[in-house]
């Protein structure tokens, strides 16, 4: 059985990243693209901890991922927020129809 | 002792974070009033003195703030000339914060943006009837997040500060909840801004994997060792990802998408905070990531494919885009956004003259350096004036639940308002680059110092983009002044003192950093060395 | 790839990946807390690697040929040779472990983007969140797989998951659309970023050369760094919080300023967006 | 430097710009901001047109009074104060430019010393006395007259302020003592004029102008930046002349330098391939035909006319345009440097004289023919700049602005009276009933036409004989020596167009029969006449402000010339005892290179005879072809005299001959210049077409700009796929080949077998390695037991101990990336000379730009065999 090393680890946050880009890019749901961020960002915090375990010297990568986790919570509360204003303005949440702007 | 002097570094800070608390809390105890009744002038009137109150508290603890930090830019320039470390040794050990000179002029400049877009706040609000409490309070809360993110001395402080500030900004953008509009541009704001910032958060994680350290010094240390490492590429690709965040606060094409639309559904102060205030802060972090974290000499900011040559394109797309893409817009709102992503592009120009200088002796390199980052710094203050001061006038402009951004709806302003006509004029006149405002200045340095540096492509789309950009600045002074009124019921504005005063003091400022801008361009130059010297 | 199963049982797929990963990820959240509890053992002390590692350069040739080429190539190569294996030798469990918490987590993150209800992705969110969390134990952050269940899990999805209830988003949105070649070509670049990112990461090396502290990642020392390097930042983060709040409330309460009403259930299927030929046969499927 | 000691330090004169920018802010918001605090009855008086028009003329009277008095005091000194050379007055330090300064310390270390800034300074010498007296003097009688003119506009006060904005800029553009401060007031005067352009704001065609003129100038202003920019770093300075500061420190100036021997800080060969001299020059000239309004930047002067009659007057005919001029005389001993620039603003100069002057010929509205004749005007002060008689040209700068405001203020008037109509084809027989219009206009067009002694004859015959005998120009190798001569020659021929037109716009102006329309031609009649002179109290269609507006530039158009006689009428009063010097030519000469040219005063003689009667015959052509309406000579007079008959039918003849060789190819040529030229090569292509791209590139733009998140978020994907791929490319090609070598290090000698031993590092990112040490084609492991090789991998920080066999020295190693995603690579490296014992030498890679490689000194070559 192949060791598991850094790289794998790596490899997966950025799998994982680049699932959340295409969803973001793809879907057309307010909410899914919500959920995509949250995801991109979880991905980031799985490389932060995995290189904080190749320096261990002290717990930066953690702690970063600790603040992530915290901005990422408030982050969905904002961005629930705004769905949730728009959906009661015009009863959706694709994002395909926020085009009153344009040009 | 030491204590004391924490404190008295993060004043400004302190400041601002204090009083927007004070703000909530005082909110929160005394609670909401009923909605007036339509007859109910008491309670009308009681609800206006509220709100005034309330925005005057604001714009007195950001004047305080912005008053601290100038006394505590005099002391620690007496503390020692070029002592780079004389705020940030006073400051505890801790994480992330440093408060150098080059931070305490950020704070100035971002707290006189707070208090240019609350001076005009007031009106604005008021007539769309969305004056909530929660204004001037989510401005004092971004604001934080920009004294954050220019005193920032690590990344992780870096994204706190920019999250904050973000996040206060999507909610001032979809503060009026009952427009679609609104909304709409929060949303779009929301959805790419997180999009960048998590790209950022994970070229932040790739810069940490390479170097162990989320200090900007530390990872500028560590990239720039004699010995190659392995990660270069990984370094490379992280820096590039924080470049795209960045570049997508500061609204550098290819990542401008959203500001027009941002910029056009957003109530108009916000529209102003978020050209004056977001663009600043996230330039001040831009230089200082990239000049710190990765430093002149470093493989990554000079080599082919460092920051320089990618800020290079970015800058050259901004100019052209930017002042092209603003000829056809009939919206003032729209046009200005186009406004502020080609001036996004002139600023890159001094960051980008940062990064590439080149001289054999150490000293002279560095005072180029000092020159292209004050000339920044310079060009931010006098963009923050002129902006804040047009977006005045259209916020004044509205009326009745409406708003008026249609170049239509300036028709003949200058007979029915001179006094607001004639403030639109300088600011748009500094934006254009005229002298003797403070725009030009702006311009004639930073196009100088692209020459000086051997830059002169960069230099040459900037002037030839400028002269196109005249065109659609002048039609906003035509609007103004060379058209008749489309139709008689367009209301005469009757700007609020504190409107008034707002466009007053931009307008003057802009004039007087036109006639008298040695000290400014001095003072910025010597807290850029705080940056550049930043250990 | 996802948009060419147009009319099969779309379903399938993130059905599967979603009960699949739920079962990785408690398997996963299960066996490494046990397997954390035993932690590794301690391995040899770092040399020249772990000074390197100190000294936050990772690579870790800092000898220059210059000097004494006989000696320094030999205390180089022994240099070497003891700190050079740490890490490398992770046990068998941990093996298991981290494919299992990676496909959970991959299957999940696939389930969170083509899901058509936005409800599936919230759960494929949870799945992601959950098999990070175990993923997380396998690299000795405790506190933070705790948080991570505690915060994401339990504060993050669920709030989702209300908003999608409250919001009535049963209903369907597909992915893809009428601007497919946009998309595609976004897709493909964004593929093509992560082949090179892969690529560049891949062979960045195996393990740490120095070995963690016995406390490394446990919530005393994490707790440690928090309140005394991390201080400010904690601080800061209040107001990041304190700004959401203020700002999701300014947002999202109650029409207070005469917005125009609309009728509470009118528009109950004004949720679907565009709808594709696919929801019907969707909902068939249930 | 003895020059230099002779300037004067005081700010008094800064008074002359002061007074109209006071003016401008009391009557722009001021007064009303204090009428706001007082009663009703006092606020009404304080705002009343008095007001405005008192505090506006006396403020530029101020001016003018402070100017005179400064011009006196350089002319003859002030008591026993023997005249200076010049009087500044320097206000406060400006903007620094620490680092454009050569040799200047660091602006951080120097904040606080002088001469790290550029300066607000201003400075009377004998140049900018002149100027500054003109611009205030010419401006005083324009606002006197716009009381008249715009008695009855509804923005009276809006007006002024504007007007005195704009004396406050062209003051500054001319008392500036560097060239950035001329710059704002090069500025401020385009800006002003486009305001006062667009005066009348509800025409749709006024706003169009003005956006033009603003972009043209822009065109312009872009050259002169440039310039500005190149003059400074070479020369390290932006003023003008040198001054010693009362503590001792001098500081050099443009003209400083230059005239003391500093012409080799110029570059002699720039990067363009000019000279540095040349580059500057021709940047500065840019400048210059923008504002100007030369070939090809001229278009927006015509169209500038929409304005009121008395801002065509004061900023395009006598002030704003002659900038240019202004500035390459200022920067005389610049200019002089290269010849081929002079030769080119001379070229420009003549052949936009012609030019406009043919288009002249054509045109129907009294404006538009004022207007191409201004730019024509400008043209022969351009020609004269260039030929090197700069003394010269200002004074035809001098005249031009008196005689032409006169003009542009009689058109000022006949529209008045004609119910503001321009097109001379509607007027016709106003000499009787605007008597006092029509002798200064006569005046006026004699004084343009070039006859003698009117003041344009003597400025333009000056131009004329220094074209011919220009040598300045030839100095340059491009210059072949015939050009002078076809200089002068296009402005002959210019001059005889000159007088051609203008005397066809007074003829079917003030001559024949009136053609106005009923209701206009009833209000048009004579004054009362109660005596000889009495029209000029009585004329009942022009304010008597207007009129006596009139009579002093009518004066001044004829007599000013006698201020600059030429050498040889000079020469003549010589003869006969009167001793008169050349007053002009002996004022400028401190301030201007002087002319250095040849001829003999025969050629002169000759030269001035031709010139008058080219002016003669052009005023005699226009008098055959339009004293009557229509232009043809009248069936009756024929057949009424027989005797007579025969001659006219001859001259009808010549005029048809005319018409056949001489106007219809002069028409079609004018034509040609104006439909096509102007119409459709510049109008069209360079100005809409610019704005057409502008849109095009703008629509495409906005096209992007679709309002749909996820096509942002699509961009914003590809600009990240696109930044990705833009960072990592490089590392991607960067050779396998060589970057391992970057980590390949001669550790020594093995103590047992005495073969070289390798430490090598392969951290290289993506790859992982194979070795083959002995070069048999298949891969070893092992080949030293000693060489730690783990797991047939090599990763990242990795090192292997290698013992090469004596004579070995080929190592292939594979290279692989991770998951297969790129195909082997094989990599041979010549690690020659194992068997010295040296240590390897440092390389420095250019691309990295630091020590990434060893490289091994070669000791013999026998050594690089193959395996």
């Amino acid at each position: 059985m192949p060791d598991v090393g850094l790289n794998h680890y790596l490899l997966l946050g950025v799998m994982l990243f680049s699932l959340g880009a295409v969803g973001f890019v793809v879907r057309r749901n307010a909410l899914i693209s919500l959920m995509s961020i949250e995801l991109m960002l979880n991905a980031a915090n799985l490389v932060l901890v995995a290189f904080n375990r190749y320096h261990p010297v002290d717990h930066t990568g953690q702690i970063f991922a600790l603040f992530v986790v915290a901005i990422a919570a408030a982050e969905a509360a904002v961005g629930l927020a705004i769905i949730v204003s728009l959906y009661r303005l015009r009863r959706s949440v694709g994002t395909d129809d926020a085009d009153g702007m344009k040009g | 002792m030491r204590w004391f002097n924490s404190v008295t570094a993060l004043f400004p800070i302190l400041c601002v974070s204090g009083g927007a608390l004070l703000l909530m809390l005082f909110e929160a105890a005394i609670g909401r009033p009923a909605a007036p009744a339509p007859g109910d002038l008491e309670a009308l009137y009681r609800t206006r003195v509220r709100a005034a109150l309330r925005s005057a508290f604001a714009i007195g603890v950001l004047a305080l703030a912005a008053a601290g930090s100038a006394g505590l830019w005099l002391l620690a320039r007496r503390a020692g000339q070029l002592d780079p470390g004389f705020l940030s040794q006073i400051v505890s050990h801790t994480a992330g914060l440093g408060g150098d000179r080059f931070a305490l002029v950020v704070y100035a400049i971002l707290c006189a943006g707070g208090i240019l877009v609350l001076l005009q706040a007031g009106s604005y609000l008021r007539e769309l009837g969305i004056d909530r409490p929660e204004f001037p309070l989510l401005v004092l809360f971004a604001v934080l997040g920009g004294m954050f993110l220019a005193a920032a001395r690590d990344l992780l402080l870096m994204f706190i500060g920019l999250e904050t500030l973000s996040l206060g900004t999507y909610c001032l953008v979809a503060f009026q909840r009952s427009s679609l509009k609104s909304t709409e541009a929060a949303l779009k704001y929301f959805l790419l801004g997180s999009f960048a910032a998590a790209i950022l958060l994970f070229g932040m994680a790739l810069l940490y994997g390479v170097t162990g350290s989320l200090e900007l010094s530390r990872i500028g240390k560590v990239l720039s060792l004699a010995s190659p490492t392995a990660f270069e590429p990984v370094a490379a690709i992280g820096m590039a990802l924080v470049v795209v965040g960045l570049a997508f606060k500061v609204s550098a094409v290819p990542f401008h998408m959203w500001t027009p639309d941002a910029y056009e559904g957003a109530p108009t102060p916000t529209t102003a905070f978020m050209a004056v205030v977001v663009k600043t802060a996230a330039f001040a972090i831009m230089m200082r990531v990239l000049l710190v974290a990765f430093p002149l000499g470093s493989p990554l900011s000079s080599a082919p494919a460092g920051w320089v040559s990618l800020l290079t394109g970015f800058a050259l797309l901004t100019m052209v885009l930017g002042n092209f893409a603003g000829l056809m817009q009939d919206n003032v709102k729209r046009l200005l956004a186009y406004s502020s992503i080609a001036h996004a592009g002139y600023i890159l120009i001094g960051v980008i003259v940062a990064g590439a200088v080149r001289s054999a002796v150490p000293r002279e390199a560095e005072r180029l350096q000092a020159d292209a980052l004050g000339a920044v710094l310079f060009y931010l203050v006098a963009y923050t004036l002129a902006t804040a001061g047009a977006f005045a006038v259209l916020s004044i402009c509205a009326r009745d639940h409406r708003e008026s951004t249609k170049v239509v709806d300036l028709h003949g302003l200058a007979v029915r308002s001179p006094g607001l006509a004639a403030g639109f004029l300088v600011c748009v006149l500094s934006l254009v680059g005229i002298p003797p405002t403070a725009g030009f200045f702006g311009k004639l340095y930073l196009f100088k110092l692209a020459v000086q540096a051997g830059l002169w492509p960069l230099a040459l789309v900037g002037v030839l983009t400028s002269v196109a950009a005249a065109y659609y600045y002048l039609r906003l002074i035509v609007a103004v002044y060379m058209r008749p009124a489309e139709t008689e019921d367009v209301a005469v504005p009757a700007p609020t003192t504190r409107g008034r005063l707002g466009i007053a003091a931009a307008a003057l400022f802009v004039v007087a950093l036109g006639l008298l801008p040695a000290r400014v361009l001095s003072v910025a130059t010597q807290s850029v060395f705080d940056l550049l010297r930043m250990q | 790839m996802m948009m060419n199963s147009h009319g099969c049982r779309r379903g399938a797929l993130p059905r599967l990946g979603l009960g699949l990963g739920l079962a990785a990820a408690c398997g996963l959240a299960w066996a490494g807390t046990v397997w954390a509890a035993e932690a590794e053992a301690p391995p040899a002390p770092g040399g020249l690697g772990a000074l390197a590692a100190a000294e936050g350069v990772p690579v870790v040739v800092t000898a220059t040929a210059s000097s004494s080429p006989a000696d320094s190539g030999a205390s180089l190569v022994e240099q070497y040779r003891e700190g050079g294996g740490v890490g490398r030798q992770s046990s068998r469990t941990h093996v298991v472990l981290f494919w299992f918490g990676a496909a959970a987590a991959l299957l999940g993150a696939i389930a969170v983007i083509v899901a058509r209800r936005p409800m599936r992705s919230a759960l494929g969110l949870l799945v992601v969140v959950l098999a990070t969390a175990g993923l997380y134990l396998l690299l000795r952050a405790e506190l933070l797989a705790a948080l991570q269940v505690l915060i994401y899990a339990g504060a993050v999805v669920v709030l989702l998951v209300f908003v999608i209830t409250f919001l009535d988003q049963g209903a369907v949105t597909a992915p893809g659309g009428r601007r497919l070649p946009v998309r595609v070509l976004a897709v493909a670049a964004i593929v093509y970023v992560l082949y090179l990112a892969a690529h560049e990461l891949f062979a960045m090396g195996l393990g740490s050369r120095i070995p963690p502290a016995a406390d490394f990642g446990s919530t005393a020392s994490v707790g440690h760094a928090l309140f005394t390097t991390f201080v400010i930042p904690f601080e800061a983060i209040s107001a990041l919080l304190l700004t959401a709040i203020v700002g999701a409330v300014a947002v999202a309460k109650g029409r207070a300023d005469g917005t125009p009403t609309t009728a509470g259930g009118a528009l109950s299927g004004a949720g679907e967006s565009k709808g594709t030929p696919a929801a019907g046969h969707d909902e068939g499927g249930e | 430097m003895e020059v230099m000691e002779r300037i004067v330090l005081n700010p008094y004169v800064a008074w002359i710009a002061a007074f109209p920018l006071l003016g401008a802010i009391l009557n722009g918001f001021l007064l009303s901001w204090i009428g706001k605090l007082l009663p009703r009855r006092t606020r009404e008086n304080l705002l009343s047109r008095s007001t405005v028009h008192m505090v506006a003329l006396m403020s530029v009277g101020a001016s003018f009074v402070v100017a005179a008095l400064t011009a006196i005091y350089l002319w003859k000194g002030w008591g026993d104060v023997p005249p200076p050379q010049a009087v500044v007055a320097r206000l406060w330090n400006w903007l620094p430019l620490a680092d454009l300064a050569r040799g200047v310390p660091s602006l951080h270390d120097t904040v606080k010393s002088a001469e790290v800034y550029v300066p607000v300074n201003l400075m009377v010498d004998r140049l900018s006395a002149m100027m500054a007296v003109m611009v205030s003097g010419v401006s005083f009688l324009i606002h006197v007259y716009s009381m008249g003119y715009m008695g009855h506009d509804k923005s009276y006060r809006r007006f002024f302020t504007y007007l005195n904005l704009f004396v406050f800029f062209m003051l500054i553009l001319v008392l500036a003592d560097n060239l950035v401060l001329m710059f704002v007031g090069w500025e401020g005067v385009g800006l002003c004029s486009y305001l006062l352009i667009g005066f009348w704001f509800d025409k749709e065609a006024n706003a169009h102008a003005g956006k033009k003129a603003f972009i043209v100038n822009r065109i312009g202003d872009f050259g002169f930046l440039l310039g500005i920019f190149f003059l400074a770093s070479w020369l390290g300075t932006v003023r003008f002349q040198g001054i010693t500061l009362p503590n001792g420190t001098t500081l050099d100036g443009i003209n400083t330098i230059l005239a003391g021997g500093g012409a080799g800080l110029l570059p002699a060969r720039t990067a363009l391939g000019v000279s540095g001299a040349f580059l500057v020059s021709m940047l500065l000239f840019v400048g210059a035909t923008g504002k100007s309004a030369q070939i090809p930047l001229y278009v927006w002067l015509p169209d500038a006319m929409a304005g009121p009659t008395p801002v065509s007057a004061l900023i395009h005919a006598a002030t704003m345009v002659t900038a240019g001029v202004y500035m390459i005389a200022r920067l005389s001993p610049l200019f002089s440097l290269s010849p081929t620039a002079m030769a080119v603003v001379a070229t420009v100069g003549a052949g936009t004289a012609l030019f406009a002057a043919t288009i002249g010929l054509t045109q129907f509205d009294i404006k538009k023919v004022l207007a191409y004749s201004t730019i024509s005007q400008l043209g022969y002060m351009f020609l004269a700049v260039g030929v090197g008689a700069f003394s010269a040209g200002m004074f035809h700068l001098f005249t031009h602005a008196f005689f032409k405001a006169c003009l542009f203020l009689c058109a000022g008037a006949v529209i008045h009276a004609m119910h503001e109509r321009q097109d001379i084809r509607e007027m016709g027989g106003l000499r009787k009933s605007l008597p006092v219009v029509h002798w200064t206009f006569l005046a006026s067009t004699l004084a343009i036409a070039g006859f003698p002694p009117f003041a344009g004859f003597f400025s333009k015959d000056e131009i004329l004989w220094t074209a011919f005998a220009g040598s300045a120009i030839t100095r340059s190798a491009l210059v072949p020596s015939w050009w002078p001569t076809l200089l002068w020659a296009m402005g002959m021929v210019a001059a005889a167009c000159t007088a051609f037109y203008m005397f066809r716009l007074y003829f079917l102006t003030f001559w024949g029969e009136s053609r106005a329309p009923e209701e206009v031609r009833e209000h048009l009649h004579p004054p009362e006449r109660k005596g000889a002179l009495s029209f000029l109290w009585t004329d009942p269609h022009t304010p008597v402000s207007m009129r006596l507006v009139l009579m002093v530039l009518g004066t001044f158009a004829a007599l000013i010339g006698f201020v600059g006689m030429p050498a040889l009428v000079l020469h003549g009063l010589g003869k006969i005892g009167l001793h008169v010097p050349n007053v002009f030519e002996r004022w400028l000469e401190p301030a201007v290179v002087a002319f250095a040219g040849h001829g003999s005063t025969a050629m002169e003689g000759a030269l001035m005879f031709a010139s008058v009667l080219v002016a003669f015959a052009g005023a005699y052509l226009a008098w055959t072809f339009y004293r009557s309406w229509p232009p043809q000579p009248a069936q009756a007079v024929i057949a009424a005299t027989p005797r007579l008959y025969k001659l006219v039918l001859d001259k009808w003849r010549i005029d048809e001959l005319y018409g056949w060789i001489i106007v219809r190819p002069v028409r079609l040529v004018a034509f040609a210049c104006y439909e096509f030229v102007d119409r459709v090569l510049i109008d069209t292509i360079l100005v809409t077409g610019t704005a057409y791209v502008a849109r095009g590139v703008g629509g495409l733009f906005r096209k992007l700009q679709g309002g749909v998140i996820h096509r942002y978020a699509a961009v914003m994907a590809l600009g990240v796929a696109g930044v990705l791929w833009f960072v990592a490319q490089p590392y991607a090609t960067v050779p396998l080949l060589e970057r391992p070598v970057r980590f390949l290090r001669y550790v020594g000698q093995d103590p047992r077998t005495g073969a070289a031993r390798m430490a090598l590092v392969l951290p290289d990112a993506p790859y992982v390695y194979e070795l083959d040490l002995d070069s048999d084609g298949t891969m070893d492991v092992d080949v030293d037991p000693r060489a730690p090789v783990y797991d047939r991998t090599v990763v990242h920080g990795d090192v292997f101990l290698v013992c090469l066999p004596e004579g070995q020295n080929i190592l292939t190693v594979v290279a692989r990336s991770g998951f297969n995603m790129t195909k082997k690579l094989v990599l041979t490296m010549d690690i020659v000379g194992p068997v010295d014992c040296r240590p390897w030498t440092v390389r420095e890679d250019p691309r990295f730009s630091r020590t990434v490689a060893a490289e091994a000194p070669r000791p013999g070559s026998g050594q690089g065999g193959q395996p």
